[in-house]
């Protein structure tokens, strides 16, 4: 049972708040090939960056990963007192970028990547061989779990502030 | 805070009203029979002082020789809790009285615990299959069930 | 001479705008008035508790992150309390300050994309939902500081939190804070006074207080009853026995009341958030993260914990057999039990007051099938 | 010359409306973008303007679904039925004053606003013939409230209309034009008030938009269409709103007539911003309204727009034999029965009650 009891005035007001805001254009949108923002400082990117130096082959982020996609294999003997990893594959496919492999990893060997752009079209180009796993100028680490490196990387953009853009 | 009952009073409280009913008793936690789950229920929610009137949960458990059936309850009037617990040894699908006319929360519920580990609840209006679609073979919580 | 009727039966769902994901429900009516109903689910169904059987306890938090997937946060929150209540780990001080900042602004954010989708189910055509999305944004916009991702958060752990907070969070934080009651006067005065929302959401859908408590209903749809039932209260957890918050009830048990019983909560939740951030700023840096060993073991046992997630009664069963994965782990979705109800609400209203009943319980397929 | 002047007419007409249909759907898009913080279309060349065109493009592209069990004839027919009247509505709306360059197809046909009343209604046969040709259920559903909704708001758009009519005293739209010393908005703001919520629900506008409720209905009678068909009850759509805005344009606006005098060489123009300005009205309600229930719609025709139509056509008729010519200063009563009117009458009636026990 209802009635229209309050002649039009919550009515009016809707109206009034719809066409401050039409003659305001408070834009917050990215146009996003074009403009980019500056992503979290922690990015989870969808990739993985791995570097060869400093992993020992222990297979921690193997044990640790909930998904199982990522594979590992050292050769049998050492190496310069150390085993050569001969294999290290991740199904980025599978992956599901939880971060728990990259936490796990007790000599800051990985690191997750702060690229976004990483689709394929097909899922076997989503299982990256250690080759491609490197860091390179396209895949850079983010300090995700790697509080050191947070001062080095820019500011992420934030909509509070009323920034849509990143910052050059 | 949510006082969980002791479950040795609440035993000598059940025992009176339906004799025989429970078999084992903890710090909260009472094990009942299968078939008297109902009444140990119903007595549970009206008798005065308990006033479980909130189902919070209801679930199974796989333990490889017998599946056993949880029943979380509290009471909002009074803010305590009691978990009750049904061991089914026996059968392939074993049969457990429904709760259903008591708190209608129970009704996904149950469908889910068939679904997932085929428990038969006696009395349970529409109990069919809720996450799966009719006619899937097995129980996929059930511990033998490797897929 | 009488016309001869018959009852037609609709399937809306499982592809339907308005069924909040790929949920169906089974509609007879007669004309446009509703004379039964039932649920079907299952679609997103993918086996959650199975996969908890076969991983370690910390490898399953991410996977509670797809539970409700609109308030990750609160489902992180509530398994990792039922480990550590199970293994019985004590957080340190900034680790449930830290818990309780994100909660409630996961709240926010979650009640925001509720009554956001409510209101568009109104027929609103996405004006309020857009206007709400822009806050959410901001709080997305912190989590992806926060833990390196908009949705899916992986942020506790067992003892504590992943990371600490960033120097840059808190400042943000608090301009969201500050600026937050008057965007939810904005909201206000768009609709919650709108006479053809009121029209259509007063009365509309009334489940009574009785009812909702024997069918096991959770969260604001409880409360919206008039039943003043809040676990931050009624069970305490975490640092909330000392924040100041009220508990805001509905009185009929109305669409309505669900409705703005969320803006309410809001307006709550950014109270807690005040608190909290002066709480927090008091706290010396440093420990967010019990010692916990990599592996947890709990002790053989089993646990049922319960936090209060935006949408309800979020609840954890957890048998341990000693071993570093559950022996079995049920997830209680609010969302799902608070669906027990929608039949005897929906029951004679007609096709437009079923959806936005369905809107105003605020489900998230990803809970109800786990 | 006769011909000449209806094959020119006819051709303006039928390239002139949806070019504008088009360029209404662009600014009804963009114009909600704005009001809900984002740009709207804009990739589709500058401001997005060539949006509709490239829609255009992709949909005449689109397959042609026709569903098995529907009735294949009725399923074609129906866009037609829809769109012809849409179109036959321009015919009557004189574009500027007689003797003028452009003057429009038959602007003064002495029963115009009786004939533009008669053919818009035709639409919801076509309605009806799409739901039932598509064979679904939430087709028919949307059809079924597609009628009750126009025959209910038939009337109070028919008796606010007569209230102009009353007071112009012709049926031509060019004589009511000229008949508007002061526009009727003003002499008549109820009458104004009913006539613009009454066409709103004719034109399936928010917050009267059941029949294609997204939420509830998915797309409502056309939920079966796709490709051209599909396109075409969207033109329709478009069409029959600039056409309602043109016709309220002409009754309430002053159609052609240049307000304060300014430039009454190019009263198309002064037409095509009045139509603009109504249209952004309607889109401004749409970008802020939620949806009434099928029962509420109905109660609203019957318990309020049909009994204040009465009392205005009762005004309106009393004033016109006591004021012969109804002098300007009659805006001043007016204005105020409307007024309370509105406000008193908004509190004395009660939408549906809902619940059915069941």
């Amino acid at each position: 049972m209802s009635k229209f009891d309050r002649f039009g005035l919550g009515l009016a007001k809707g109206l009034a708040l719809t066409g401050k805001t039409l003659l305001s254009r408070p834009n917050i949108t990215v146009q996003y090939p074009e403009q980019r923002l500056d992503v979290s400082r922690r990015l989870r990117g969808p990739e993985l960056v791995w570097v060869a130096l400093k992993c020992t082959g222990c297979a921690t982020c193997a044990k640790s990963c909930p998904q199982g996609s990522i594979e590992l294999a050292t050769s049998q003997e050492l190496v310069d007192n150390k085993y050569e990893v001969v294999e290290f594959l991740v199904d980025h496919g599978r992956c599901m970028f939880c971060g728990l492999c990259v936490e796990a990893c007790p000599f800051d060997a990985l690191y997750m990547g702060r690229g976004y752009e990483r689709a394929a079209y097909r899922r076997g180009d989503l299982v990256l061989p250690k080759e491609k796993l490197q860091m390179s100028a396209d895949r850079q680490p983010s300090a995700y779990c790697r509080p050191e490196m947070e001062a080095e990387l820019p500011l992420q953009t934030l909509l509070v502030y009323g920034q849509t853009r990143a910052k050059r | 805070m949510t006082q969980p009952l002791s479950g040795k009073e609440v035993v000598a409280r059940i025992q009176k009203q339906v004799p025989g009913a429970v078999l084992l008793a903890d710090h909260g936690c009472i094990w009942v029979r299968p078939v008297t789950v109902a009444q140990v229920a119903q007595y549970l929610k009206e008798a005065p002082g308990m006033e479980m009137d909130y189902l919070n949960n209801l679930t199974a458990a796989d333990y490889l020789d017998y599946l056993e059936v949880v029943y979380h309850l509290s009471s909002l009037k009074r803010n305590h809790s009691l978990t009750l617990k049904v061991q089914c040894w026996g059968p392939e699908e074993p049969e457990v009285p429904s709760v259903f006319h008591l708190w209608q929360g129970a009704d996904l519920q149950e469908r889910e615990c068939y679904d997932m580990f085929g428990v038969r609840f006696v009395d349970h209006p529409n109990l069919k299959r809720i996450l799966f679609w009719e006619g899937f073979e097995g129980h996929v919580l059930r511990k033998e069930y490797t897929g | 001479m009488a016309i001869r009727t018959q009852p037609v039966s609709i399937n809306i769902g499982p592809q339907h705008p308005s069924t909040h994901g790929v949920f169906r429900l089974r509609v007879t009516f007669d004309g446009e008035v509703i004379i039964g109903l039932e649920p079907i689910f299952g679609y997103l169904h993918r086996g959650k508790e199975k996969l908890a059987e076969a991983r370690t306890y910390t490898q399953f938090i991410p996977i509670t992150d797809r539970a409700d997937y609109l308030a990750s946060m609160s489902n992180n929150w509530g398994y990792c309390l039922a480990v550590e209540r199970l293994a019985g780990i004590e957080l340190p001080e900034r680790a449930e300050y830290i818990r309780v900042l994100v909660g409630e602004m996961m709240r926010i954010s979650n009640h925001l994309m509720a009554v956001g989708f409510f209101l568009n189910d109104c027929g609103a055509f996405f004006t309020p939902l857009l206007y709400m999305y822009r806050e959410r944004e901001k709080l997305l916009d912190l989590f992806d500081m926060l833990c390196g991702q908009r949705l899916n958060y992986n942020y506790m752990r067992i003892g504590g939190v992943s990371q600490d907070l960033p120097v840059e969070f808190l400042p943000a934080l608090k301009k969201f804070v500050q600026e937050m009651p008057g965007y939810i006067d904005e909201y206000e005065q768009l609709l919650t006074t709108n006479e053809i929302l009121l029209a259509r959401s007063k009365g509309v859908g009334v489940l009574s207080p009785e009812q909702a408590v024997n069918a096991s209903v959770s969260g604001p749809v409880l409360r919206a009853c008039g039943v003043e039932w809040d676990i931050r209260r009624a069970d305490p957890y975490s640092i909330y026995p000392q924040l100041e918050f009220d508990i805001p009830t509905g009185i009929q048990g109305d669409t309505y009341d669900r409705f703005y019983l969320r803006i309410q909560e809001m307006r709550q939740s950014v109270r807690i958030l005040q608190q909290a951030i002066t709480g927090i700023e008091q706290l010396p840096h440093g420990v967010y993260r019990a010692h916990v060993l990599s592996l947890v073991r709990p002790p053989k046992g089993e646990v049922y914990s319960r936090i209060e997630s935006p949408k309800g009664e979020l609840g954890y069963y957890i048998v341990s057999d000693g071993g570093v994965s559950p022996w079995r782990c049920r997830m209680r979705g609010p969302s799902q039990l608070n669906l027990t109800a929608l039949r005897d609400m929906v029951l004679g209203w007609k096709l437009a007051d079923l959806i936005i009943i369905l809107g105003s319980i605020d489900i998230v397929m990803g809970e109800v099938d786990r | 010359m006769d011909w000449l002047h209806w094959l020119f007419y006819v051709g303006v007409i039928l390239g002139a409306v949806p070019v504008m249909v088009m360029a209404f759907i662009w600014l009804e898009r963009r114009g909600l973008g704005r009001l809900q913080l984002r740009p709207g279309p804009n990739r589709a060349g500058p401001f997005g303007i060539l949006q509709p065109v490239a829609d255009a493009i992709k949909v005449l592209t689109k397959e042609d679904i026709v569903p098995v069990a529907g009735d294949h004839w009725v399923h074609f027919v129906a866009p037609l039925v829809v769109f012809a009247p849409a179109m036959l509505v321009f015919t009557v709306i004189p574009f500027q004053e007689d003797g003028g360059l452009v003057r429009g197809l038959v602007p003064d046909l002495n029963i115009g606003i009786l004939y533009i009343v008669a053919v818009s209604s035709i639409s919801t046969i076509g309605v009806f013939m799409a739901a039932w040709g598509s064979n679904n259920k939430y087709s028919l559903i949307s059809a079924f409230r597609s009628m009750a909704q126009v025959v209910s708001y038939e009337i109070p758009l028919a008796l606010a209309i007569l209230g102009v009519v009353l007071a112009a005293g012709t049926m031509s739209l060019t004589g009511i034009v000229q008949a508007q010393a002061v526009p009727f908005i003003v002499m008549q703001p109820l009458g104004f008030i009913i006539f613009f919520i009454a066409a709103t629900a004719e034109l399936n506008r928010t917050p009267f938009d059941l029949m294609e409720a997204e939420s509830e209905m998915v797309a409502g009678y056309h939920i079966e269409y796709s490709g051209m068909k599909f396109a075409l009850f969207y033109l329709a759509e478009y069409a029959y709103t600039v056409g309602i805005s043109a016709i309220a344009a002409t009754l309430f606006l002053g159609g052609w007539k240049a307000p304060w005098g300014v430039g009454p060489q190019v009263g198309v123009l002064w037409l095509v911003v009045k139509i603009l300005l109504v249209f952004m009205v309607i889109l401004w309600i749409r970008g802020t309204f939620p949806r009434v229930r099928v029962d509420q719609l109905m109660g609203f025709a019957w318990k309020f727009l049909f009994p204040l139509s009465l009392i205005n056509i009762f005004i309106i008729a009393a004033e016109s034999l006591a004021w012969p010519g109804l002098p300007w200063w009659l805006l001043f009563p007016n204005t105020a029965i409307a007024l309370v009117l509105v406000v008193v009458w908004s509190g004395l009636f009660r939408l549906g009650g809902g619940r059915v026990q069941v």
